[in-house]
C-alpha cells in the first residue's frame, strides 16, 4: 500500500514562504514526477513528505494515517538521495544491509534479502566494495538497494540520475521503469529532465514558485497544457510563443506551437524568414529562424533537410497544434 | 600536470624545507650521538674522554628507567584516551543548537592559548593544592577530606593538566569534522531507521577516524616530550611516579650537568619515538589515505 | 658600558634593583641589564653558561653551593678589586669561608641565612609547654604531638616535603646532621644504610604523619611560610630568613605571637649546620670584570646595607652578611630575631657538618657537582615515602642504592 | 535537518554545554579572578568575587618590565612564523601537486623531527649558539623556532593545497605564468584561509614554546615565557602577582585566539576534513 | 595561424598504454571535436598538445614548428577547462586580463582588450564580480574570456559544458560556434554528449582505447561510419545491430539501422515484435520492441503513435539506409 495525500500543506523558512499552499492526492502503484524550475520547491516538497522537514501547516497522510508529526524511521517510505548518500565506510554489502540491521532482522533474513536485491540490481559483484570503488551508476543501483530491501510503501526519488553522463543515465531511467514494473510500489520522483520525466511518468506534477501549476499524464501535458507556463516547460526544445498581429488573428493573446509542429519548406508556406544557426544532429535538423512578423521561431526538420546560414525557409504551424493563451496565460 | 620540467622546479623548490629540516635533525643528533659515546659532564671538564657505551648503559640501568617509559606511555596513552573521548563528547555537545555557541566555543578553546608552565602554575596553586586549591574547598564544603592530588595520585593529576591542555585542540578538530559529515547522509540513516546511538556508531564515529588520526598523531609527538608541566609541579615524584622520559633526561642534563648520560638519553628517546611512530602509523596511519 | 646581571627573584634582590638607580647616579659609564629568574631556573642558566662559557653574564647570583666547586675549576675571578673601603673582615666568619678557596674571595655574600625554630608562643603556652634553652628532636615530636590534640585545626609542625635537593633535602640533610649521620664516609662510601638515617627519618615520617599538614609532601619553604602566617602551624624549621616574614605584621597573622630557638638537636650539640647565602660572582668569560666588581661592591657594601635602611626600613635589609649588622642597634630594635639567626650563622660549621668526619664540605648539602642530581632523586624517594608511597625502608635502600651508583659512576668510590 | 528542535532539548543542550564549557574555562577565570585579589585573599580559599585590586599589575609592571618580553615575543613568534611559511609554501606546492611515492614518507619524516626530546640537544645547541654568536639574540630565537614549527607548517600548507583543484594551476600555466607567477598570483592568493589558519596555529605555538626561548635568551631577546619564569617566587607565595603576570603573558595570545578563532577552527583541522 | 599535427604520438603512464599511436592533422580555422568513450584518452590527448604532459614518444607540431618539448606558456594556445579553472580570488576583469598580465602587456592594451572581449562575450556588466558570484553561464563564458584575449593559435576545451544544465547547455553551445564563425580560430573540443558534436563540429575524431577510428564531418560520420564502433557510437538513441540470418540475407556479418530508420505500423512490415517499454518524449516516441527472429530493437515513432507494452508491431527498415559490416566490424 502506498497512497499519500497532502492537505493544505504549507511550507515557511522564516518568514519566506517556499510552499504557499498545496493539495495533493497520490494513489498506490503510482510513478509520479515533481518538475519544475531549479529552487521551485521539489526537494521540498519532498522531503516534507519524508518527515525531514516540519509542515508548517497542513496534514500528511500516508495509507489514510496522519503521518504528519511523525518522525521520518517511522513513516516506512524510502529516499534515494541526489548524492546517493552511501555510508562511505561500509561495504556495499552493508550499506544494502543497514535498514535491516535497523529494524533487527536477523542475519540470514538480511542476507537472503541484500543478496536478492544485488541480485535485481545486477550488484552481486561487487558487494564488498566500498562505495568510493564504484562508479556513479553502481553507486546509483546501491542506493536504489538500500531502499528496496526495506519493501516500502512508496520510494522518494530526489533527482537520482543527475550526477551520471547520457549514456549511464538511459540505462539506469529504463532500470528504474522496469523496477517500478516489478515492484508496483509508489514511486515520487523529482527531476528537472525533460526525458526522464516524460518517459518515466504515470503522473507529472509541474510545480513553479511552490504551486501545482498543472497535475497530469505526460502526454496530457504535452498536449494541452493549462498555461503558458506549462507549455514552454514540457517539451524540447522549447514551444515557440508567438504574440501580436499573428496571435490576434488565432483570437488570442499568446500562441503556440512546438518546433516538430511546423513544416519547413523552400518555397512556400505560412511564415516567411532566414535561417540563422542549423544544428544537424544528423537524425534531425533544428533551424533557428528569423521569421519576419513573428519573431525567433525553431523548427525541427528531418536530418535529411538540407539548408544553410542565410537561406531564405517558408514556415507553415500545423493548425491542429497550435495552442492558443488568454492575456493571464491560461489555455484557451 | 606533471611535465619534466615541473617534476624538476617541483624537486627544486621542496629543497629548501627538506635540506634545513635535514640539517636541523642531523646536526644536533649527530652531535648528540657523538657525546653520547663521551664522558661530558660540564661541571667536571677534567673528566672527558671515550666512554664506550657506559652512558647509555647507565641510563637505561638508571632505577627509574623503566618507570619512566612506563610514565611516558600512561601520559601519552593516558592524555590521548580523555582528549579523545572528551573531545568527542564535546564536540556532539557543540554540534546540537545551543545559545550562545559562539562563546562557549571560545571558552573551550581557550586552554591552548595557555603557556604550559602557566597552565601547571594555575592547576597546581589555585585548583589542586590540598589547603588552598578550589577542589579542595568543595570537598570541604561536602564535608570530604580534601584530595592531596600530587601526593596521592600524582601520575592521574599531571594527566588531567595535560589533558586539560589538549582538550581543546582534539575538541575542535574533531567538532569541524563532525560538521563537515554531509546531512544527507544522516539523513538517509534515519530514513532507514536508525536511531541517534546507531547513527553515531554507524555512521559519525567511522567519519571521525580521520581527524581522530591526525589528533593522535600530532599530540603524541608533543605528549612524548611533555616535561615543563611536571617540572613545575611534582619534580617528577614523589618517588619516580611521575619521572616520564623527558624529565628524566631533563634531571640528567640540568641537574647533573651529565652531557654524556643526557645524550645517551636523548638517543634512547629518539629510537623510542621512532617506534612508537611506526606503531602508530602501523595502527592508524591507515586512515590517514582515505 | 652595559654589564648583565642575572639575579634570583626574591624579596631582596628585587629591592635592590629598585635601588640601582643610586649606583647608576654614582657611576653613570656603568648600565645595568636584569636577568631575572626563578632560582632553578636560574641556576640551570648559569650553569649552562658558565660551564660552556657561553659569556651572558657578567654577574651572577649563586649560591654558596655552587663557590667553591666553580673556583676549583677556574670559572669565577678572584675578588680583588672590590674598592678599598669594602670590609672584607667584617664579612660572618662561616660565610666567608664557604666563599674562598685557598683564601682568595670568588664571590660576595648578599645575604646569608642558617635555620632555626620559629614557633607560637601563645600555642605553647595553651599547651602548658615551654620551649628549652636547646631543643631537643624528642622535645620537639612530642610538643608537635600535644599541640596538635589540643588544637585541632593546628599543625603541629610544619617541615619541608617538596621533592629537590634545595627543599625537602636541604632539611632532612640537617636534620641528619644533628642526628649525627652523614652522606658519605670518608671514602666516600654512602650511609643511608646507617642506623643515624633510619632514625632520623623514620622520626621525620612519622612526626609528619602525626602531626604535619596534610599534603606536607608538596610543601617547600613558600607553603610552609604561608602556613605559618596563616597561624596553621605550631613550629616550623626552617631558614632565618623565614623570621622576618613571619614577624611582619603585613603578611602574618600571628607576627606577634612568634618565638625564635635554635636548631634542635639530639643532645650532642649538633644543629644542623644549615648555612646558606646567596652572593654575586663574576664569571671569569665576563669581559667587564672591572665594572662587575664595582657594582658588586656597591651591592654587598655597608653603605648598601643603610642605603635600604634609609629608604625601606631596617627589617628590610639583606641579613646574614655582616658582623657590624648585628651590632647596629637599630637593626636589633627593628629585628627581633637578629640574635637568634647570628647565633645560628655563628655556630653552623659547614666543614663539619656531622659528629663523624665526613670527605665533604656544606651543611645542608654537600658540596659536590654531582649533589644536585643525586640530591634530587634522593628528594623524590623521600618525598614518596613522606606521601605514604613507599615504605622508609625502601626509600633509604633506594637511596643508597642510587647514591653507590651515582658516586661510583663519578669516580669517587674506586 | 531543519526540522525545528524541540526548544526543550535546545535548553537542555545549552545548559549541558555552558556547564562542560565553564569548568574547562574555570582554571583560566580563576586566574583572572586570583589576579585582582590580594595576596591574602588569593590564599584565603575559594572566593570569587576580587577585592578589584589592580595592585598586583602595577607591581608585575614595576618589578619587571612588560613591554620589552611582549615586543620580544611578538616580534620572535611573527617572525619565525613568516619565515617559515616563505619555506613551507614552495615544499608544500611541489608535494600537493607533483607528488611521488614518497611524498607521505617526506612528510612523516618531517614531523618526526619534532620528536627529538629538546632537552637531550640542548647542550649540542647551546654550543652552536654560543660560537656563531646568536646566544640571546631575536634572530638566534627565530630561527629555532622557524625550524621547530616548519614540519607542522608544511603539513597544513600540504593538506590545504591539496583540496586547490590542479587544473587552476594548470590554467594559470596555459596563460603564460611562469612558476613564481603561478605561486604568487594564483596559488597563495587561493590559499589565503589555509595560510592565515596556519599562521594563526603557529604564532599560537611559538608564543607558547617554553624551553628553546626561555634557554636561549637573556636579558635581549627574553620573550614573554622567560617572563613568567622570574614570577614564582622563592619567598612567599605571590599567587595573585603570579596570576597578574600570567595573564599578562597569556591575553595577548588568548585575544587574539578569541577574535581569529574561526580561522583557527579551521586551521585547526589538518586537513581532517574534506 | 593554427595548424597542429600529431605525428606518431605515443603516451604511456608507467606500464599503460594510454595512447598507443596517434597521427592527426588538424589545419588553421577547423573546429574539431573529439569524441570517445569515457577513458579513452580525449583528455590526455588535448594536455599532450597543450604541454600539460609529456608524450613517451612522438612529435607535436604546430604551425610547422616543433614544440614538443617546450613548455605550455610558449605554445601560444589557450586552453578552457572543464571545471573552467578560473582564479576565485580575482575579479572577472583580471581573470581576463591575468594571461595578458603575464605576457606583460602594458596597461591601455590590456585594458582595452579586456574590454573588448567582455564585450563580445556579454560580460561587461560583471567585470567587478568575483567567479563565486557568476551563474554557471558567465562563468563558462570568463573562462572563454581568458581564452580569447590572447588570440592564441588555437582553442582547446575540454568537456567544457558538462557541468551545465540541459537549457543553459543549449545557449552556449549556440555561443561557442558563433564565437567560432567570428574568430575562425582553430578549435578542438572534448565531448561525449552527441547534440554537442554533432551541432558543433567541422570534423569530428572518434577515439577509442586511445585509437582513432574515425575522422570525417558529422554527417560523414552519421551517414557512412567506417566500423561498427563509429556506428555504434554516433547517433542517438544508439543504432540497433542484427547480426545472423536477417544480416546473412544482407551479405554482411551484421547489418545496422538507426532507430529513425525504421517504420512502424500496426499492420504489416518485415519485421514483427513486440511492444516492450514506449517512451513518449510528446513529440517523439521510442518504441522499445522484442522483434521475432531478430532481437532487441528500438524504433523512433512520431509522438502521435499511440502503441502499450504488449501490443504486436511490425517494423520495416528503410533498406537505402541500412549499414553492413564485415566479421571484423569493418564497414563493407
Ligand atoms: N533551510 C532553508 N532555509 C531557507 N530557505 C530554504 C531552505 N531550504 C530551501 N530553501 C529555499 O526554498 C526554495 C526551494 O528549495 P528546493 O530545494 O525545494 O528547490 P528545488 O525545487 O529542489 O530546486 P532544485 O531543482 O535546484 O533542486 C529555494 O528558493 C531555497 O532557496
Ligand atoms: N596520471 C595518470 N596515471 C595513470 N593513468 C592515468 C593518468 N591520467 C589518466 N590516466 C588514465 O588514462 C586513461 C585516459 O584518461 P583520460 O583522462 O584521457 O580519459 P578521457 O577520455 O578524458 O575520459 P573522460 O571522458 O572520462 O574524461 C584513463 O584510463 C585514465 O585512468
Ligand atoms: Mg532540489
Ligand atoms: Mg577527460
Amino acid at each position: 500500500m502506498g497512497n499519500i495525500t497532502l492537505k493544505n500543506v504549507h511550507k515557511a523558512f522564516g518568514a519566506t514562504v517556499i510552499i504557499p499552499d498545496i493539495d495533493l492526492e497520490i494513489s498506490d502503484g503510482e510513478f509520479v514526477v515533481f518538475v519544475g524550475p531549479s529552487g521551485c520547491g521539489k526537494s521540498t516538497l519532498l522531503r516534507l513528505i519524508a518527515g525531514l522537514e516540519d509542515t508548517t501547516s497542513g496534514t500528511i497522510l500516508i495509507d489514510g494515517a496522519d503521518m504528519t508529526g511523525e518522525a521520518p524511521a517511522k513513516r516506512g517510505l524510502a529516499m534515494v538521495f541526489q548524492s546517493y548518500a552511501l555510508y562511505p565506510h561500509m561495504s556495499v554489502y552493508n550499506n544494502i544491509a543497514f535498514p535491516l540491521k535497523m529494524a533487527k532482522a536477523d542475519k540470514e533474513t538480511i542476507d537472503a534479502k541484500v543478496r536478492a536485491a544485488a541480485q535485481t540490481l545486477n550488484l552481486t559483484a561487487y558487494l564488498e566494495r566500498r562505495p568510493g570503488q564504484l562508479s556513479g551508476g553502481q553507486r546509483q543501483r546501491v542506493a536504489i538497494g538500500r531502499a528496496i530491501v526495506r519493501q516500502p510503501s512508496a520510494f522518494l526519488f530526489d533527482e537520482p540520475l543527475s550526477n551520471l553522463d547520457a549514456a549511464l543515465r538511459g540505462t539506469m531511467r529504463l532500470e528504474i521503469s522496469e523496477l517500478h514494473q516489478q515492484l508496483r510500489t509508489t514511486m515520487i520522483y523529482v527531476t528537472h529532465d525533460q526525458v526522464e520525466a516524460m518517459t518515466m511518468a504515470d503522473k507529472i506534477v509541474v510545480l513553479n514558485a511552490g504551486n501545482i501549476e498543472q497535475v497530469g499524464s505526460p502526454l496530457d501535458l504535452y498536449r494541452s497544457p493549462r498555461n503558458l507556463f506549462v507549455a514552454g516547460f514540457i517539451g524540447s526544445p522549447r514551444m515557440n510563443f508567438v504574440t501580436g498581429d499573428e496571435a490576434a488573428r488565432h483570437d488570442a493573446a499568446t500562441i503556440g506551437v512546438r518546433p516538430e509542429h511546423i513544416r519547413l519548406s523552400t518555397t512556400e508556406g505560412a511564415w516567411k524568414g532566414v535561417v540563422g544557426v542549423a544544428e544537424h544532429l544528423g537524425s534531425d535538423t533544428f533551424l533557428h529562424i528569423q521569421a519576419e512578423g513573428i519573431g525567433q521561431v525553431t523548427a525541427r526538420a528531418d536530418g535529411e533537410f538540407t539548408v544553410h546560414h542565410g537561406d531564405e525557409v517558408w514556415l507553415t504551424p500545423e493548425q491542429t497544434k497550435i495552442h492558443r493563451f488568454d492575456a493571464d496565460g491560461h489555455a484557451i | 600536470m606533471a611535465t619534466r620540467q615541473t617534476r624538476t622546479l617541483a624537486r627544486l623548490m621542496m629543497a629548501p624545507a627538506v635540506v634545513l629540516l635535514l640539517i636541523w635533525m642531523i646536526v644536533p643528533l649527530s652531535m648528540t650521538i657523538w657525546y653520547s659515546f663521551q664522558n661530558y659532564n660540564m661541571l667536571n671538564p677534567a673528566m672527558r674522554g671515550f666512554a664506550g657505551f657506559f652512558n647509555y648503559v647507565y641510563f637505561y640501568t638508571d632505577p627509574a628507567f623503566y618507570q619512566a617509559i612506563i610514565n611516558t606511555l600512561f601520559i601519552v596513552v593516558g592524555v590521548l584516551f580523555i582528549t579523545i573521548v572528551g573531545g568527542i563528547a564535546l564536540a556532539l555537545l557543540l554540534d546540537q543548537p545551543i545559545f550562545g555557541q559562539g562563546i562557549v566555543r571560545i571558552l573551550v578553546i581557550s586552554p591552548f592559548f595557555v603557556m604550559p608552565p602557566v597552565a601547571a602554575l594555575i592547576w597546581k596553586n589555585m585548583i589542586m593544592h590540598p589547603g588552598y586549591g578550589v577542589l579542595a574547598d568543595v570537598s570541604r564544603f561536602l564535608g570530604l577530606q580534601p584530595v592531596d592530588w600530587f601526593a596521592q595520585y600524582p601520575l592521574t593529576s599531571v594527566i588531567i593538566i595535560v589533558a586539560w591542555q589538549w582538550l581543546p585542540f582534539a575538541t575542535l578538530i574533531l567538532l569541524t569534522a563532525l560538521q563537515s559529515l554531509d546531512e544527507e547522509q544522516k539523513e538517509a540513516a534515519e530514513m532507514d531507521g536508525a536511531n541517534f546511538a546507531n547513527r553515531f556508531w554507524y555512521l559519525t564515529l567511522p567519519h571521525l577516524a580521520r581527524a581522530i588520526t591526525v589528533v593522535i598523531l600530532i599530540q603524541t609527538i608533543f605528549l612524548l616530550a611533555v616535561y615543563a608541566e611536571i617540572l613545575v609541579t611534582t619534580n617528577g615524584g614523589p618517588g619516580y611516579a611521575t619521572t616520564n622520559l623527558a624529565f628524566l633526561i631533563y634531571r640528567t642534563a640540568l641537574l647533573s650537568y651529565d652531557v654524556g648520560g643526557a645524550s645517551a638519553g636523548g638517543v634512547i628517546a629518539v629510537v623510542l619515538a621512532n617506534i612508537v611512530a611506526i606503531f602508530l602509523m602501523r595502527a592508524v596511519g591507515r586512515n590517514l589515505d582515505r | 658600558e652595559t654589564i648583565t646581571i642575572a639575579t634570583v627573584n626574591n624579596g631582596d634582590m628585587i629591592r635592590m634593583q629598585r635601588l640601582a638607580e643610586d649606583f647608576t647616579a654614582k657611576h653613570p659609564d656603568i648600565e645595568l641589564q636584569w636577568v631575572t629568574l626563578e632560582e632553578n631556573v636560574l641556576r640551570e642558566r648559569v650553569t649552562t653558561d658558565i660551564a660552556a662559557s657561553g659569556g651572558q653574564y657578567d654577574v651572577m647570583t649563586i649560591g654558596n653551593y655552587e663557590v667553591p666547586i666553580w673556583a676549583k675549576q677556574g670559572w669565577l675571578l678572584e675578588l680583588n678589586g672590590l674598592g678599598d673601603d669594602y670590609d672584607v673582615d667584617d664579612l660572618l666568619p662561616a660565610i666567608r669561608g664557604g666563599l674562598s678557596v685557598d683564601g682568595k674571595l670568588y664571590a660576595a655574600p648578599f645575604y646569608g641565612e642558617s635555620a632555626m625554630i620559629m614557633y607560637r608562643t601563645d600555642l605553647f603556652e595553651g599547651s602548658g609547654l615551654e620551649m628549652p634553652e636547646s631543643p631537643t628532636w624528642e622535645f620537639i615530636g612530642e610538643a608537635a604531638r600535644k599541640i596538635k590534640a589540643d588544637n585541632p585545626d593546628v599543625n603541629g609542625i610544619c617541615l619541608r616535603g617538596k621533592a629537590g635537593w634545595g627543599e625537602n633535602m636541604a632539611f632532612i640533610t640537617a636534620l641528619v646532621n644533628s642526628y649525627g649521620g652523614r652522606w658519605f664516609d670518608e671514602n666516600w662510601q654512602p650511609q643511608f644504610d646507617q642506623p643515624e638515617w633510619k632514625e632520623a627519618f623514620q622520626f621525620y615520617v612519622d612526626l609528619m604523619n602525626e602531626a604535619g599538614p596534610s599534603g606536607a609532601s608538596s610543601n617547600g619553604f613558600n607553603e610552609n611560610l604561608t602556613l605559618f602566617q596563616q597561624g596553621k602551624c605550631a613550629m616550623w624549621m626552617d631558614a632565618t630568613v623565614a623570621a622576618s616574614f613571619v614577624s611582619n605584621p603585613e603578611d602574618s597573622t600571628v607576627a606577634d605571637k612568634v618565638g625564635y630557638a635554635i636548631f634542635p638537636d639530639t643532645g650532642n650539640g649538633n644543629h644542623g649546620h644549615w648555612l646558606w647565602s646567596w652572593n654575586l660572582a663574576v664569571p671569569a668569560s665576563s669581559a667587564k670584570a672591572d665594572a662587575a666588581q664595582t657594582f658588586i661592591a656597591w651591592a654587598t657594601n655597608k653603605a648598601y646595607t643603610e642605603l635600604v635602611a634609609e629608604k625601606e626600613g631596617w627589617a628590610n635589609v639583606p641579613p646574614g652578611t655582616r658582623t657590624s649588622l648585628y651590632e647596629n642597634e637599630a637593626y636589633k630594635e627593628a629585628a627581633p630575631f637578629a640574635e637568634p639567626t647570628l647565633a645560628a650563622m655563628n655556630a653552623a660549621d659547614i666543614t663539619n657538618p656531622s659528629v663523624k668526619p665526613v670527605p665533604y664540605t656544606g651543611g645542608q648539602f654537600v658540596a659536590i657537582p654531582e649533589f644536585q642530581g643525586l640530591g634530587t632523586t634522593v628528594g623524590q624517594l623521600f618525598s614518596a615515602a613522606l606521601a605514604g608511597q613507599m615504605s622508609v625502608d625502601d626509600a633509604l635502600a633506594q637511596a643508597q642504592n642510587v647514591a653507590t651508583r651515582e658516586m661510583t659512576r663519578s669516580g669517587y668510590i674506586k | 535537518m531543519a526540522r525545528a528542535v524541540s526548544t526543550r532539548r535546545k535548553w537542555i543542550a545549552t545548559a549541558a554545554a555552558w556547564v562542560v564549557a565553564l569548568v574547562i574555562f574555570f582554571p583560566i577565570f580563576y586566574m583572572v579572578v586570583t589576579s585582582l585579589k590580594t595576596e591574602p585573599e588569593a590564599i584565603a580559599g575559594i572566593s570569587l568575587i576580587p577585592s578589584g585590586t589592580f595592585e598586583n599589575y602595577v607591581e608585575v609592571q614595576t618589578q619587571r618590565d612588560y613591554f620589552k618580553p611582549f615586543l620580544n615575543s611578538v616580534i620572535i613568534s611573527l617572525g619565525s612564523t613568516l619565515i617559515a611559511l616563505l619555506i613551507a609554501i614552495p615544499a608544500a606546492w611541489s608535494m600537493a601537486f607533483s607528488p611521488t611515492r614518497r611524498t607521505k614518507d617526506i612528510l612523516m619524516w618531517m614531523l618526526s623531527t619534532k620528536m627529538m626530546p629538546a632537552v637531550g640537544v640542548l647542550v649540542p645547541m647551546f654550543l652552536i649558539f654560543r660560537d656563531t654568536g646568536l646566544l640571546d639574540t631575536r634572530i638566534g630565537l627565530t630561527v629555532v623556532l622557524t625550524l621547530i614549527n616548519l614540519p607542522i607548517v608544511v603539513w597544513m600548507l600540504y593538506t590545504y593545497f591539496r583540496e586547490i583543484p590542479g587544473e587552476i594551476l594548470e590554467a594559470a600555466r596555459m596563460d603564460g605564468a611562469t612558476l613564481m607567477g603561478e605561486i604568487v598570483y594564483v596559488l597563495t592568493p587561493m590559499a589565503v584561509p589555509g595560510i592565515a589558519s596556519t599562521m594563526l596555529l603557529n604564532i599560537i605555538l611559538a608564543w607558547n614554546e617554553a624551553f628553546w626561548s626561555i634557554r636561549l635568551s637573556a636579558a635581549n631577546a627574553a620573550p614573554l615565557t622567560a617572563f613568567i619564569a622570574s614570577f614564582s617566587s622563592p619567598q612567599g607565595l605571590f599567587w595573585a602577582k603570579l596570576s597578574a603576570a600570567s595573564t599578562l603573558a597569556i591575553a595577548p595570545i588568548l585575544i587574539m585566539g578569541w577574535f581569529s578563532q574561526r580561522q583557527l577552527v579551521r586551521g585547526l583541522t589538518f586537513g581532517a576534513v574534506k
